[in-house]
């Protein structure tokens, strides 16, 4: 280890993320939760690994589930072959395999897709992804069909230090140690001349080339060692779910990633982290709210693409480099005012959504349904009208303080970029 | 003499049916400054780019120190010591300008595609990036995205970046356009400097900088060298100031 | 329900369970898909568990004068948002699930329902399956803690089988289906036992196109006239389905069409006029089979949810076998249940039915139908508002459909 | 012989509705250099709009109607959506249609449920246009080949004999000439959206009958058009063109022949191991994956497409 990734202040941070990442279950004692932190953490390392391209490397790619499942394959096919001959301290080592093999995937297909960059390989990962996800269903001896591959983690009767992995929460643990190892190691990556020409060869890669690198070999480089973090993200959801379904490795699992990337912001190392958490908990708990939410996330992702292309980290550095220049507090009255006709505004939005969604897909008998606990008359005007009423009001209003906070807003970052330079 | 830095036999691109370069025969002397000089569209970016492989070059031969390079890759000439900066600013805009410098001096030190180095324990890229940095004046910008340097500033990266890796055969397309006079005394200067020593071949437009710079200057009209000589013989050539001029000298 | 109702059975409950809040409900957790692509099916199964509850059970007075309420989880489809649903439901409290949709979800759950109660034994939870198909879920992967209350692959093909056996003017069969578990499940037992009930049938062609991809059919269904099959077997269901039928009329294939999933969630819609009189189905009910009761609950239920049909009497089964084995156990305990399940014979609307305690597979009659134009008669009502319904061609007793098992089961 | 000739009638059928979709798709991304992701989505929004103006007024009207609707729908999004996202790079954009494609899919399952709804063939076109060897050719399949070919006629001449034709041909080569032009004029961007749009509504008014009109219409053919995309070269419609008849050949024909893995090797005299899953496939169940391994050959053989003139 060394002073540039362990400074001081980073090293703080490391060491309280891993700390509370530990204690959280010691508040959050519910099963469900637990599920939902092994989620995020695998779903951290894979979205991670995504934006070693997207972010660092500035390739968009559409296939990158090919990774996680396969790694995930491997893992399981392991798993059982181990068997009883196995122990807790092997299923422990597990997800290595399956970095192994999204490494093995990597080199071959990262051959093929790095030709390219740009559109191009965004198509190509797309179409590769879509081959590796038909193949999958072919041969059921290797992906299980439908039924996917299941495995049992807890091997044999003994623990290893206590732990058979058979409670979630000690697989929990096992994921928080795995992705901390994972982030640390890609973090460490963006510090080596890899990482560095990777960001060159984002920015300019015809430059990149006039000091001496293949570009060609710089994509393919991260794209395997992408593959090999999207491979143990996909060995631990294989031993966290003991299942592995062809739906892994298709192109939905792709968008997931993507959107999780994106959404957290692809310009910062924790923007993906932010993602995960952010998107899984939208994804499980608003999905069991409503049975909307595959709308409102996609309007969420549409409204992150044209306001805020930088993500959620991205707001993030912003406030921060404000706060550091003393302007925050110039700010921060325009955010509050700003808060309430955008709460009216999300209020009507949802209000009409939701009303929609109950008339379709309710129970379309007579009388009052439920929406929004609330108890109302579908048929009649009066919900309706109501919710567009807040709408119209949210929309003027916030159109009018909206556009005194954006003045606000501008002036403020020009004073801020005039500090700087 | 020994093996010219630059040897171009017979060199000739065609895009489609338009003859850009006609043959040009071009020998560039070790430790030489060389400037190519000639009207617009006279093929002097065009000739900059086939020998630097980022065109393909139609026929013809280049050899980088007696060794032949046609079908290279760009990167596969750089390796060979062949640096060249653009005449349109092509750096690394989201990278400090200390890391634009570092990229840039990574793969001469050896670093090559290394995950395994750590880029801060790695002391000779940094003194290295820090010295050019000093030599191109940017030291105080240190830290500064590349993007938002003002124009003379990316220019002078520009340099930077290209002679960072220690290449002893530098291609300057045009490294002053566009600059005011003092940024332009400011950049001859630092030319100067930082090619001690090495090969330079440049493209320019102003003639002072390049009467100023070379040891000898080649004139390319129309894809074809009509002259290559000494700064002052190239001033009394005849066919040079046709060229130049129109047709208001006589021939004879 | 009404107030009158409810107070009623609060007080039977009063009566009943000294102890026991009147409010008390047994809560089943429905896991399947309520949004995404199949959010249709898992909605529509949810409706049907709703109204099941309610007027089959809740108002004939409960479980041991608690309520029966169906909760959903929505797994999208996926087996490992199941299991994190599982959990889910698990927590609330819930200590039976449902699921159907998919066997790749059901496999999902019962590995995960296996593990739990063998980790958990204090807090077990019991599996109903109400559609998932695959014979290996009551064969090899059999589990104490699973019910299926559908028919699998193997004995609806037996059933299929059966009827073709005594119709001598079926001589070659094309076999095709969906290039994954179901569809191969289908080809391997059609082919097996045509091989041993008809050995003068000639199985002419086998085809597998990947789920989902195939846009248009007409190449397959060259194929198929080519071969000269007069009967095609398939266990195709959604688009695939629709889409064969359609491209078969196009190219004027003559053929009759075997399915498992001709006739609801939609496919009668998609293939309209095009699936007349050539394709057949295999239910354990149609809309036409005479029943006591089912007909005016089915017709209420579409009354009551335009747009969605009723499809799965085995719903309306499960529900009351699940209701009667807790009444009859006297306890809300799953072990209990599992148990007072097993070896349940339960007169059904469509006939008497079986849960065999060897693999925990309910045996009940089958239908074979055909899509004809309904006529007010014996195809008196349409299916999906098309104009054509389900003719019945013909019944399968449930002991005729009845398979062995390959279940060793460990019993805890 | 039959065989052929009825694969080949079907085979053109449906490269003919794959072009209609892939020519909206290139000429977006010639001049906008928008990898346009919800391209599908738009051709699903084309049936379901034809389908609701059949309700009313009848199918022929919807032929008309349902496509402006369409490209009115994609000018509009152009304007207010693209042309911001624009700003951020060409990953935004795409980004943008990403979204785009998960938010139209939940709006029709909001407006249109989520089953197939019965979008039909008018009853004037049901039926058989004519007999081969005794295979029925429907007369439907026959007005998409002719609607197709009527298309791109018409698109031909729009691009041959139009100022803003030309203008657009001349994106296909030298977009950056174009550009240098003072063409790269936000309007101009806004009608090839809609223009690029409005095509792929045509090609659903067209396919959501013939097949089926369902919320998961768009994602079954949306990766196939990116494929020929690729395989026909970017930016190139002649290549789009060769492509979509390709692959619908190479889709139909395949189906057809159930030699398997293990056959197509000893052909060339190589001997596979018995037994393997991949030596035992055949070629019909690999079929909806050979557009992709062709797909994968040509970047390894021939990078720019078919008749590609650059490369991205």
């Amino acid at each position: 280890m060394n002073a540039a990734i362990l400074s001081r202040g980073r090293l703080a941070v490391w060491c309280s993320c891993l700390a509370l990442a530990f204690a959280l279950p010691l508040v959050l004692k519910s099963g469900f939760v637990i599920s939902l932190l092994c989620q995020i953490g695998i779903m951290a390392v894979f979205s991670l690994s995504y934006n070693m391209l997207l972010g660092q490397t500035g390739l968009l790619s559409f296939g990158h589930a090919v990774y996680y499942g396969l790694g995930a394959f491997a893992t399981i096919h392991l798993l059982n072959a181990i068997g009883k001959g196995g122990g807790p301290f092997t299923t422990a080592l597990l997800p290595f395999a399956g970095g192994l093999a999204g490494l093995a995937a990597g080199l071959l297909l990262g051959y093929v897709t790095t030709r390219k960059a740009g559109t191009t390989f965004a198509m190509i990962t797309l179409g590769i992804g879509e081959m590796v996800a038909a193949c999958s269903l072919m041969f059921p001896g290797i992906f299980g069909g439908e039924g996917g591959v299941s495995g049992n983690r807890v091997v044999g009767k003994e623990t290893f230090l206590g732990f058979s992995w058979g409670p979630q929460v000690e697989m929990y643990g096992l994921i928080v140690l795995w992705a901390f190892a994972c982030t640390v190691a890609m973090f460490a990556l963006t510090q080596t001349p890899l990482g560095r020409m990777a960001n060159a060869v984002r920015d300019n890669p015809e430059r990149a080339e006039f000091v001496g690198y293949d570009t060609e070999r710089v994509r393919f480089l991260m794209v395997v060692l992408s593959g090999f973090f999207a491979g143990i993200a996909g060995g631990l959801s294989a031993l966290s779910y003991e299942i592995v379904t062809a739906e892994t490795l298709n192109a939905h699992t792709s968008g997931i990633v993507l959107l999780i990337a994106f959404v957290g912001g692809i310009g910062f190392f924790y923007g993906p982290i932010i993602g995960a958490i952010l998107v899984t908990v939208m994804q499980i708990v608003i999905g069991g709210m409503t049975h909307a939410w595959l709308l409102y996330f996609g309007l969420f992702f549409l409204f992150m693409v044209l306001m805020a292309p930088g993500g959620i980290a991205s707001l993030i550095a912003v406030q921060r480099a404000l706060w550091q220049a003393g302007l925050l507090g110039r700010m921060l009255p325009h955010y509050a005012a700003t808060t309430l006709p955008v709460l009216i505004l999300l209020a009507g939005l949802i209000g009409l959504v939701e009303l929609s969604y109950a008339l379709l897909t309710g129970d379309g008998s007579e009388g009052p349904s439920k929406v929004m606990s609330m108890q109302l008359e579908l048929k009649t005007p009066a919900p309706w009208l109501t919710a567009l009423a807040v709408t119209g009001i949210g929309i003027t209003l916030t159109r009018w303080i909206g556009g005194r906070m954006r003045h606000e807003w501008n002036a403020t970052l020009s004073t801020l970029h005039g500090d700087r330079s | 003499m020994s093996v010219p830095a630059i040897r171009i036999q017979g060199l000739k691109k065609n895009f489609g049916a338009s003859e850009i370069i006609r043959g040009v025969d071009l020998d560039i002397h070790r430790g030489e400054r060389h400037a190519i000089i000639g009207p617009n569209g006279a093929g002097k970016s065009t000739l900059f780019h086939l020998i630097s492989a980022r065109l393909p070059i139609t026929s013809g031969a280049i050899e980088l120190k007696g060794e032949n390079v046609v079908g290279l890759k760009p990167f596969e000439i750089n390796r060979k010591g062949l640096s060249r900066s653009f005449q349109i600013t092509n750096i690394f805009h989201n990278l400090s300008v200390f890391e634009n410098l570092r990229c840039a001096v990574l793969w001469s030190l050896g670093y090559r595609y290394s995950f395994w180095h750590r880029l801060a324990g790695l002391k000779d890229a940094r003194q290295r990036a820090e010295a050019v940095m000093d030599d191109i004046g940017l030291g105080k910008r240190r830290d500064t995205p590349a993007g938002i340097l003002s124009y003379a500033e990316q220019r002078a990266l520009e340099i930077g970046i290209t002679i960072a890796s220690g290449a002893d055969v530098i291609l300057l397309d045009e490294p002053t356009a566009g600059m005011s006079n003092t940024e332009t005394e400011e950049a001859v200067a630092l030319i100067r400097r930082v090619t001690e020593g090495k090969t330079l071949v440049m493209v320019e437009h102003d003639m002072g900088v390049v009467f100023g710079l070379a040891d000898r200057i080649s004139v390319l009209v129309y894809g074809q060298i009509i002259a290559t000589d000494a700064p002052a013989a190239i001033r009394c050539n005849a066919a040079v100031q046709e060229a130049y001029l129109g047709t208001t000298l006589n021939h004879d | 329900m009404n107030h009158r109702n409810f107070r009623s059975l609060a007080i039977a409950a009063g009566l009943a369970l000294v102890g026991s809040s009147a409010c008390a409900q047994v809560k089943i957790a429905y896991i399947d898909p309520l949004s995404g692509p199949f959010a249709n099916v898992g909605e529509a199964g949810l409706k049907g568990f709703k109204e099941a509850a309610e007027i089959l059970v809740n108002q004939k007075g409960g479980i041991m004068g608690q309520k029966l309420e169906y909760v959903g989880f929505d797994n999208k489809g996926s087996p490992q948002e199941t299991q994190i649903q599982l959990k889910a439901a698990i927590d609330q409290g819930f200590r039976f699930v449902t699921q159907g949709n998919g066997s790749g979800a059901a496999h999902s759950l019962i590995d995960a329902v296996n593990k739990w109660n063998a980790r958990n034994p204090d807090k077990t939870v019991l599996f109903f399956n109400y559609a998932a198909v695959d014979p290996t879920l009551t064969g090899e992967k059999c589990s104490f803690w699973h019910f299926r209350f559908d028919a699998n692959t193997e004995m609806k093909m037996e059933a299929i089988t059966n009827f073709m056996e005594n119709d001598k003017k079926i001589k070659k069969v094309f076999i095709i289906g969906q290039d994954y578990a179901h569809g191969h499940q289908v080809a391997k037992a059609a082919k097996e036992m045509l091989a041993k009930k008809r050995k003068d049938v000639k199985v002419v062609g086998e085809d597998l196109h990947p789920i989902g991809k195939v846009k248009d059919f007409a190449p397959y269904i060259a194929k198929i006239k080519a071969s000269g099959a007069d009967t095609v077997i398939t266990g195709n269901w959604g688009n695939d389905l629709s889409l064969l039928v359609k491209a078969a009329k196009d190219a004027g294939l003559k053929a009759r069409f075997f399915t498992y999933y001709a006739g609801g969630l939609g496919t009668p819609q998609a293939m309209g006029a095009s699936g007349n009189g050539k394709v057949l189905q295999l239910t354990e009910w149609h809309m036409n089979v005479p029943t006591k009761s089912t007909e005016k609950f089915a017709l209420d239920f579409n009354k009551k949810y335009p747009g969605v049909y009723f499809y799965y009497l085995r719903v309306n089964t499960m529900t009351e076998m699940v209701a009667k084995a807790m009444n009859t156990a006297k306890s809300t305990d799953p072990k209990a249940v599992a148990l007072a399940l097993e070896d349940m014979r339960f007169p059904a609307e469509n006939g008497e039915v079986w849960m065999r305690k060897s693999d925990h597979q309910m045996m009940q009659p089958l239908y074979i139908s055909v899509f004809s134009k309904a006529d007010g008669k014996t195809v008196k009502h349409d299916s999906e508002g098309t104009g054509y319904g389900w003719k019945t061609l013909a019944s399968i007793s449930q002991r005729d459909s009845q398979l062995p098992t390959a279940c060793i089961m460990e019993r805890p | 012989m039959e065989f052929i000739v009825i694969s080949l009638l079907n085979g053109i059928t449906y490269g003919l509705l794959l072009f209609m979709l892939s020519s909206g798709l290139t000429l977006i991304f010639s001049m906008m250099g928008i990898l346009n992701f919800a391209h599908a989505s738009f051709y699903m929004l084309g049936a379901y709009f034809a389908y609701q103006i059949s309700t009313l007024v009848g199918f022929w009207p919807g032929l008309l109607v349902a496509p402006l609707l369409v490209g009115a729908v994609g000018a509009a999004i152009e304007c207010y959506g693209l042309r911001r996202a624009h700003r951020f790079g060409h990953v935004a954009e795409l980004l943008f249609t990403f979204g785009l494609a998960f938010v139209v899919e939940e709006v029709v399952h909001l407006i249109w449920g989520k089953v197939a709804v019965d979008y039909r063939i008018p009853a004037e076109l049901d039926g058989t246009l004519f007999t081969l060897f005794d295979t029925s050719f429907p007369i439907y399949k026959g007005f998409m080949m002719l609607i197709s070919v009527g298309m791109l006629v018409a698109l031909y001449a729009l691009l041959t004999r139009t100022r803003i034709g030309l203008i657009i041909q001349a994106a296909l080569t030298k977009p950056d000439m174009v550009e240098a032009l003072g063409h790269n004029v936000p309007r101009i961007f806004m009608l090839v959206f809609g223009g690029g749009t409005a095509l792929a509504g045509l090609a659903g008014v067209i396919g959501g009958n013939a097949f089926v009109t369902e919320p998961g219409m768009a994602a079954a053919v949306g990766s196939i058009v990116f494929v020929i995309v690729v395989v026909g070269g970017l930016g190139s419609l002649g290549g789009a063109f060769v492509a979509s008849l390709l692959i619908g050949c190479i889709q139909t024909f395949s189906v057809g022949l159930t030699i398997s893995i293990t056959d197509v090797f000893a052909l060339i005299g190589v001997q596979l191991p018995e037994g393997s899953q991949v030596a035992r496939l055949t070629i019909t169940q690999m079929a909806p994956v050979l557009p992709y391994l062709l797909m994968v050959a040509i970047l390894i053989f021939r990078p720019r497409g078919l008749m590609g003139a650059r490369e991205s």
